[in-house]
């Protein structure tokens, strides 16, 4: 059971207290009826789930309700970092926006 | 007293305080202090189980969590608890216990007789017979009443259990030596500090060992100022009788404190729990979790009286019972030389066999002196005896290799203790992922000393492989302090002299299965896992099959496998197969273990979340007036509703068709405060819903509610409900009762991932507002009678309109809107006044007998007008254009708002898609089935095509019929609209074994022009 | 096939202290080439590789395995095996798989403890019990066993529920199975290994594919830890790790690998001889022939490769068999363990080719892998050797994600099982 | 017709009939501070011109610190998140609470939500308090110190929880009260519960003491 950082109530606080939002950074298209059957479903239902660090979206549900980024290693658990949403787009992106 | 009772100086049974228990019914004596095992022990029983698989005699091994044998039923009625280990159950005046095998009896078992055949059981013999399909459910039967240990009560758990979430900076799992250690050490430095033992009272070994010497003073010396020290540190709490069970990720220690079951039950406190969970989060985790002596393997190992050498020790100094008179040790190691003396000491006759040529002088000096007979070089071929030990064979051993070179003497004794070395208890350290290394040298898997101390968790004392009391201790401290430093604190003083009185170590023999000069399979059963019966020639059996990973020989033979977890076994298991393999014991595999570390109960796991606090029980403002007129409720979701409020003599149907024929005739009222109500303010709140809902906002006017179809991105129906304008920036959305949660964090999460720059802000207000919907023709009237500021005129106050103004004195939002067809309004007052604007509604209707309704009429007046229910209409498949809904869909607006683009996929847009359709029966009293499935033809022969199914279906007192809604393939199509022109119309119905003709029509029953909505 | 399993064999061999049993399967050396090369040695990859050699005439095949075989799901679940799925195209292929194994134990010649003891799907509420008879009708005309009970009935069949009224959620009812059942897990790919190694097929152990080796759009082959394997036709079972796979090949799937609990209790006297499941309460439970009760719990919500999920799970769904029987509250829990759950956005499998010639996937089980593993194993098969799928799969297809012709079975699937 | 009456969502346990003055022989006092006002206010914590229409019309400046709370006249303001607060005041201030924020915050981005018919509130105190909390909720209460506000676990619902003199507030939702109630009442057994009193305190009065 994980502990996660909270960047907006500034504490670390237990799994319970919050919801996964699943992989981060995937934008809506923005305009949706520019692409194809397959790149809609690429954005709907396309994950990827690696096996290693991985950028994903928790929402702290039983305190601020924001939802913000983590960076997890699936393989291990292990929690690199968390940031706001903003914070966590700049940081990802200095990765290369790579998993 | 017993002839097996020694009077022992530092023994921690107390003499003094007698108590009487029972064991299969008969009476026996025991002292506080004593577990059933010890007491047990001091009464002569040797035999207390049959095995698993050959119904072999069985006694206790061990003395803790690692016994294999002796699990036992304790108590009875509502109290009794299966397969407790007699070895942990604390004894207390008036416990009884039962064994938990042995069928008939103990003394004669049928399993034995399947026992004589054992050999036609080897491991896996289940998967190479019974290969009838026909007849395995008979064979299967009879595996099954010869199965299982102990029993579940019949009745409900009398007691409680609770949890508790702790939060600390270290946290020592196990009060021994090393553990005490390092509690003293950071206690001293101020830490916040957990210590957590299992048994009643810390000390682990020490307590075995009471003559051990601590820098100078004896261990119990040392241990009691220890142990006082820490109870007077207000910074460090010390939890007895509590095991540590697993270790989650991020340094999570999960343990059980036993708070009742040594208790006799009349003295157990009714307002404590029984057990609590502690869920404790460490900065720091410190292993001090000790090792467990293994047994070695050797021919008839299983025999009563024989156990680790360790047991023999521990039963003689901790609890005053000399297992036996004549005792045969066999060790490969230094470890049993102090219990050999101390055995010896007490009027023992002991003979030591050490696997060993060359074994340690000063510990050879020492317990000659103290009589005991030492043989070396000598391995036990097999022990004989059947009910209890009589004696045993010894062979020579090669001084290197395994194997036997010579006979022995054959010894006579009625207790045997072996031991091949220590396990460390590592089961934690493996239950986040760490995974132990083995270590040669000290033949163990071992945790390494600094653990992993990045993730915060380090092993002191015997789990890293330091078996000797003083390097344990120096390690202990050292290791402490490096953990101290890495929470920037220091050990602020020495802990002083940790000097000891061991001699330095002699390294042990590498033996696990000591050999009897036969092939194995050919002697006499060795067993590795006592529990499950697994044998070394089982181990042998599943490698020459090919089971040759280690985890394919466990699953194969079942070793470790049993409650206890492989305590004693699995080393033993892994050594052997090794052999066999010819590999080395880290190539064939990393032991490794899963939680829990011993068994847990799983009410303590429940912990409160059982009865009525089992999961949230969610209720409006207006349940106790609900309650009051003898609503049935219905939960939907985590809320409670009414479901229907019968009087006296009334089933659902009739109490149905009452409530149905009031608010179509007269006027009704209905709770509707679990709806999900979101308050929405911003100048892009109308954008933000053109954006979540299908239907197009823009236009909608302060005063006007509109009914909006929500979509997930895959273009489906998620959730819907009215919204209305209160201004131009300002919306209030209603949402499923079920939905409510989830739409807003829905909402929430397109707010703040896609759009943050859209000025809305958005609020809960479900639990704000109570809503009474008044409906019926006569609900103007009732309304009037207790709202006058507000002119409810059919001109002023249109359908679809909202109005503010006060209700039984009360500020109140009221909206004209139905759900049922009818002229309707619904009352939304502060919640704290629900309570008394229900009753206010109550009183004014009186004169018009206004009926309150619940969930069920709602459901069927909603069906009469064709309306649906989100989960219930649909199910995740249906787009808005399949439910004949495109009136609420905006396909013009210009953000591509949530969903739309997926209806133009080649299926979602294609044909065939099933549609929603009303369906009438041919006879108009039959009420289909919820769930009955649409067909094409009334042959039903599997397999028949399914057109649909049934999602609603009512009497609709109304109508004096049947009615129902369906989805149907292509439904709106055939939707009856004069007469069957094309038969495609014309369907059935099944469930339940009967199909049903019926007609495909609209799915608007009652009133389809809606005029009476409009008065 | 010789059926060298027998009581008799028990006989013989035991006479001469169990010397003479051979081993169960053989292990390989790879060799340079392949017909076919199955990654995954669980219950689904050895059962696909055993009916392409049987049903197909394949004769070269490997099967891969990156650890040992049967150590993933195979080894990690509860063994229910049942079929009453609400869509066709799901509950038909589970059926296939259900009526192979009520002959399994004698088409392998082992004993895969299919035990046919039934299936309770408990209903809690009105709209549960609207989803079960939907589901009882739909399965009735799809000629699967199925049938509505009503509460009063479901207790008379398990005498320990607690069908009490004012239960947090009461049992109304609950659709029944009585041919589903429980199986022995390892047992199922001991089986299929054993019988695919008389067959010929190489299983190769210790042996993780750490690349594809894909050239005009066609397999070529798989670098391995233990070199190259060359084959044109790869069929990947590797559930959990599915990913990372079609990561090989430059293939984007619609998967998410969660942690799924389970736990045993400890061995009691049986008392519970079917198996119970409530979508409601979140928990299910059936008691083995050894005595133990086999739980399972929630998924876990977020991904994770680690084999291992949160406690509180574990707890919530201890609580859930509390509510459904209190007896056991003074039970005690023995082991727990986690496995990966491949899971896709419909709760229902991916059976497919791909755009990589010769590249087929069969993945995306979730919590419904082990039930299905002989119908997989069959129709999976079926489309590597024919390059073309079975018609019992071919709705499973990839394309269905983005045609929208999802078949959204999160209802039957319910609670992990 | 009847005068209107509030009910609290606690009203069907009947705590005020239980209720005595606090004295040693519980290990924990608990009761419902009924009836306060609850008004859920959004804007952007940095946005100065929200904060100081917000602060001003308050009198109480809007607590900026994440999980702090601010009290003055009465007037608790706690802080939920970077753009939520909720507001507590006695119900006779309500009225004008709202109406001079929202008049403040007109041209502002920002919510202002009456929510008083939503929550309920919850005082926990004596010497077993803190173990209390630790059963029903997952935060380390040990640590939580005066002046910090924290939304956070209640059995299998949610609260905010603060410390407010020698005892804990938590501020829960309406329909969750009973089930949050019994699972309190249900965590303090070891201990004993008493049902303070609180009638003529200042608690009543204020809503929250200053």
């Amino acid at each position: 059971m994980f502990v996660l950082f909270c960047p907006h109530c500034g504490e670390k606080r237990e799994e319970e207290e919050f919801g996964y939002g699943g992989e981060a950074f995937i934008p809506r298209p923005a305009t949706p009826e520019a692409l194809d059957d397959e790149a809609w479903g690429d954005y709907l239902f396309m994950r990827k789930n690696p096996k290693g660090w991985h950028w994903e979206m928790w929402s702290h549900n039983t305190g601020c309700r924001k939802f913000f980024v983590v960076k997890r290693n699936t393989a291990t658990n292990a929690i690199a970092g968390s940031w706001t949403l903003a914070e966590g787009r700049k940081a990802y992106d200095a990765e290369g926006g790579s998993t | 007293m017993s002839s097996y009772r020694v009077r022992r100086p530092g023994a921690r049974v107390d003499f003094d305080k007698p108590l009487t228990f029972s064991f299969d019914g008969q009476a026996y004596d025991g002292f506080a202090g004593d577990t059933l095992a010890s007491a047990l022990l001091a009464n002569g029983t040797r035999m207390l189980a049959r095995s698993f698989k050959y119904g072999r005699p069985r006694g206790i091994i061990g003395t803790g969590p690692e016994e294999p044998n002796a699990l036992m039923q304790i108590e009875t009625g509502a109290h009794t608890i299966p397969n407790l280990k007699a070895t942990q159950v604390e004894l207390y005046d008036g416990l009884v216990a039962r064994r938990t095998t042995g069928w008939p009896t103990l003394e004669f078992d049928l399993k034995s007789l399947g026992g004589l055949f054992s050999r036609f059981m080897p491991a896996g013999f289940y998967y190479k017979t019974f290969q009838n399909q026909k007849l395995w459910p008979k064979f299967e039967h009879i595996i099954r009443q010869a199965a299982g240990y102990g029993s579940a009560p019949s009745e409900p758990d009398p007691e409680t259990y609770d949890h508790s979430h702790r939060h600390a900076q270290v946290v020592i799992v196990g009060g021994g030596a090393s553990g005490l250690l390092a509690a003293l050490l950071a206690g001293r430095a101020g830490l916040k500090v957990v210590l957590l033992d299992e048994q009643n009272e810390c000390g682990g070994w020490l307590l075995s060992s009471p003559h051990s010497v601590i820098g100078g003073e004896q261990a119990s010396a040392w241990l009691k100022s220890a142990v006082g020290e820490l109870q007077s540190l207000p910074n460090v709490q010390v939890l007895t009788r509590t095991s540590a069970f697993a270790l989650h990720d991020m340094n999570l220690v999960l343990a059980v404190e036993q708070l009742q079951d040594h208790l006799p039950i009349a003295d157990r406190a009714a307002h404590q729990p029984r057990q609590r969970l502690h869920r404790i989060r460490a900065e720091r985790v410190v292993l001090a979790t000790g090792a467990i002596e293994r047994p070695l393997v050797f021919g008839n190992n299983d025999v009563p009286g024989i156990m680790t050498a360790s047991a023999l020790t521990t039963y003689l100094n901790r609890y005053g019972v000399a297992v036996g008179k004549r005792i045969l040790l066999q060790t490969s190691n230094d470890h049993v030389y102090q219990g050999a003396a101390d055995l010896a000491r007490a009027g023992c006759e002991v003979v030591l066999a050490d696997t060993r040529t060359r074994i340690n002088p000063a510990w050879e000096k020492r317990v000659r002196a103290a009589g005991v007979d030492v043989r070396t070089g000598f391995g036990i071929a097999y022990a004989r005896g059947r009910r209890a030990v009589t004696g045993a064979q010894l062979v020579k051993l090669d001084a290197q290799r395994n194997v036997v070179v010579g006979s022995g003497p054959s010894i006579d004794c009625d207790a045997l203790g072996s031991s091949g070395g220590l396990s460390p208890t590592v089961h934690l350290y493996c239950h986040d992922g760490g995974r132990p290394h083995w270590d040669e040298e000290r033949l163990a898997f071992v945790v390494p000393e600094a653990g992993r101390a990045k993730s915060g968790i380090y092993g002191v004392g015997a789990v890293t492989g330091e078996f000797g009391l003083q390097n344990a201790l120096e390690q202990t401290e050292r290791i402490t302090r490096e953990l101290l430093s890495s929470l920037g604190k220091s050990a602020p003083t020495s802990s002083g002299n940790l000097k000891t009185d061991e001699p330095d170590a002699t390294p042990a023999r590498r033996i696990f299965r000591v050999p009897d000069g036969r092939a194995e399979g050919h002697g006499k059963k060795a067993f590795v896992d006592f529990q499950n019966d697994v044998s070394a020639a089982d181990i042998h059996l599943a490698v020459r099959e090919n089971y040759r990973s280690i985890e394919h020989i466990k699953r194969y033979t079942a070793l470790g496998f049993g409650t206890d977890q492989g305590k004693l076994s699995n080393v033993n298991g892994f050594a052997i197969a090794a052999d066999v393999l010819g590999k080395s014991i880290p190539e064939v595999g990393t032991t490794t273990y899963r939680p829990a570390y011993s068994p847990v109960t799983f009410g303590t796991l429940a912990g409160a979340h059982a009865g009525d606090t089992f999961e949230p029980r969610r209720y409006s403002p207006m349940q106790a007036a609900h309650v009051a007129r003898g609503a049935e409720f219905e939960p939907v979701g985590q809320w409670l509703r009414p479901w229907y409020f019968p009087q006296t003599g009334e089933d659902l149907h009739a109490a149905v068709r009452r409530e149905c024929l009031a608010a179509r005739r007269g006027v009704g009222i209905m709770d509707a405060s679990t709806l999900g109500k979101i308050d929405l303010r911003g100048k892009d709140v109308r954008e933000f819903l053109n954006r979540v809902y299908a239907n197009a906002w823009t236009q909608l006017a302060p005063g006007k509610c509109r009914y909006g179809l929500m979509l997930d991105e895959n273009g489906m129906v998620m959730d819907d409900g009215v919204t209305a304008c209160v201004a131009d920036n300002h919306f209030l959305m209603t949402t499923t009762t079920g939905g409510a949660a989830r739409v807003m964090t829905w909402l929430e999460k397109w707010h703040q991932t896609e759009w943050p720059d859209l000025d809305v802000y958005m609020t809960s207000v479900t639990d704000h507002w109570a809503t009474a919907a008044v409906v019926g023709p006569k609900s103007r009237q009732v309304l009037a009678k207790i709202c006058s500021d507000i002119d409810l005129s059919p001109s002023a106050f249109k359908f679809m309109d909202w109005r503010e103004g006060t209700v039984a004195g009360v500020p109140a939002r009221v909206f004209r809107i139905s759900f049922s067809g009818e002229l309707a309004f619904e009352v939304n007052v502060d919640a704290n006044y629900g309570h008394h604007v229900w009753e206010a509604l109550m009183d004014g209707g009186r004169e018009f007998d206004i009926t309150p309704y619940g969930t069920e009429t709602m459901h069927v007046l909603r069906a009469e007008k064709g309306f649906i229910i989100v989960g219930q209409d649909t199910d995740g498949s249906m787009t808005p254009l399949d439910l004949d809904m495109a009136w609420a869909v905006g396909m013009k607006k210009p953000f591509s708002f949530i969903g739309k683009r997926s209806f133009a996929r080649s299926d979602t847009a294609g044909p065939n898609r099933k549609q929603l359709v009303g369906l009438l029966t041919d006879d108009p009293q039959i009420v289909l089935a919820e769930g009955a499935q649409v067909i094409e033809r009334a042959d039903v022969t599997p397999p028949a095509a399914m057109l649909g199914h049934v999602t609603s279906s009512y009497y609709s007192p109304e109508l004096g019929r049947s009615i129902a809604l369906a989805v149907v393939r292509d439904g709106i199509a055939r939707r009856s609209e004069d007469g069957h022109k094309s038969g495609r119309d014309l369907l059935y119905a099944y469930a339940g074994g009967k199909a049903h003709k019926v007609t495909v029509v609209s799915p608007v029953f009652v009133d389809p022009k809606g005029d009476r909505q409009n008065v | 096939m010789r059926k060298d399993y027998s009581s008799w064999s028990l006989f013989t061999k035991g006479l001469r202290h169990n010397e003479g049993w051979n081993p169960a399967w053989r292990s390989a050396e790879p060799k340079p080439s392949y017909d076919v090369v199955i990654v995954g040695a669980g219950g689904h990859g050895l059962a696909t590789a055993y009916y392409l050699a049987k049903d197909h005439g394949v004769r070269n095949i490997a099967v891969l395995e990156k650890g040992y075989l049967g150590g993933g799901n195979t080894a990690r679940n509860t063994t229910i095996v049942r079929s009453n799925y609400l869509w066709d195209e799901a509950a038909l292929l589970y059926e296939h798989a259900l009526k192979l194994w009520e002959g399994l134990t004698e088409d392998l010649n082992f004993n895969v403890m299919f035990s046919q003891r039934g299936v309770f799907n408990l209903g809690h509420t009105l709209q549960d019990m609207r989803d079960i008879e939907r589901r009882v009708n739909a399965n009735n005309l799809d000629g699967i066993d199925a049938m509505v009970l009503d509460a009063a009935e479901v207790k008379r069949r398990i005498p320990i529920l607690n069908t009490s009224k004012s239960a947090r959620y009461p049992v109304l009812g609950a659709s029944f199975q009585p041919r589903g059942g429980v199986a022995r897990h390892d047992a199922v790919a001991w089986g299929f290994a054993r019988a695919a190694s008389k067959y010929g097929v190489d299983i190769i152990e210790n042996c993780e594919v750490t690349g594809m080796d894909i050239a005009n759009g066609r397999i070529a082959g798989l670098e391995t830890t233990r070199g190259t394997i060359r084959s044109e036709r790869v069929g990947c079972v590797a559930s959990g790790h599915s990913s990372v796979l079609a990561k090989m090949a430059g293939i984007r799937m619609p998967i998410e690998s969660h942690p799924l609990q389970a736990f045993v209790s400890e061995s009691m006297k049986p008392v519970l001889d079917t198996v119970v499941m409530s979508n409601a309460v979140h928990g299910y439970a059936s008691q083995s022939d050894k005595g133990e009760l086999v739980i399972g719990a929630g998924i876990d919500h977020y991904t994770s490769y680690t084999q291992r999920g949160s406690p509180h799970i574990i707890e919530h769904t201890a609580a859930a068999i509390l509510e459904l029987f209190p007896m056991f509250s003074r039970a005690r829990m023995n082991r727990q363990w986690g496995g990966i759950v491949d899971t896709t956005p419909d709760a229902c499998p991916i059976i497919s080719k791909t755009k990589v010639k010769g590249l087929y996937f069969n993945c995306g089980w979730g919590t419904g892998g082990f039930k299905a593993t002989p119908g997989s194993g069959n129709v999976f098969a079926h489309t590597i050797a024919r390059d073309d799928p079975h018609p019992l799969n071919r709705a499973f297809d990839l394309a269905r994600f983005s045609t929208g012709h999802l078949i959204d079975e999160h209802g039957a699937a319910g609670v992990a099982h | 017709m009847s005068e209107p009456t509030m009910r609290s969502p606690l009203h069907s346990f009947g705590l005020e009939e239980q209720a005595k003055p606090i004295d040693g022989s519980c290990g924990v006092w608990a009761n419902e501070i009924p009836h306060l006002g609850y008004i859920s206010l959004r804007g952007n914590g940095t946005d100065p011109a929200f904060v100081t229409a917000a602060s001003t019309s308050l009198g109480v400046s809007l607590p900026l610190r994440p999980c702090t709370f601010a009290s003055s006249n009465g007037i608790t303001i706690l802080w939920l998140s970077p753009d939520e607060w909720m507001i507590v005041c006695p119900r006779a201030q309500l009225s004008a609470l709202l109406g001079s924020l929202r008049h403040a915050l007109t041209d502002v981005r920002s919510q202002v939500v009456d929510n008083s018919g939503g929550y309920t509130q919850v005082i926990i105190e004596g010497p077993n308090a803190l173990d209390v909390l630790q059963h029903v909720s997952v935060y380390d209460f040990a640590g939580l110190e005066p002046g910090r506000v924290v939304g956070t676990t209640f059995g299998k619902s949610s609260v905010y929880a603060f410390r407010q003199g020698e005892g804990y507030r938590v501020v829960i939702r309406r329909s969750f009260a009973d089930y949050i109630w019994r699972y309190l009442v249900r965590a303090a057994v070891p201990y004993g519960l008493g049902i303070a009193d609180l009638a003529g305190s200042r608690v009543t009065e204020e809503g929250v003491p200053a």
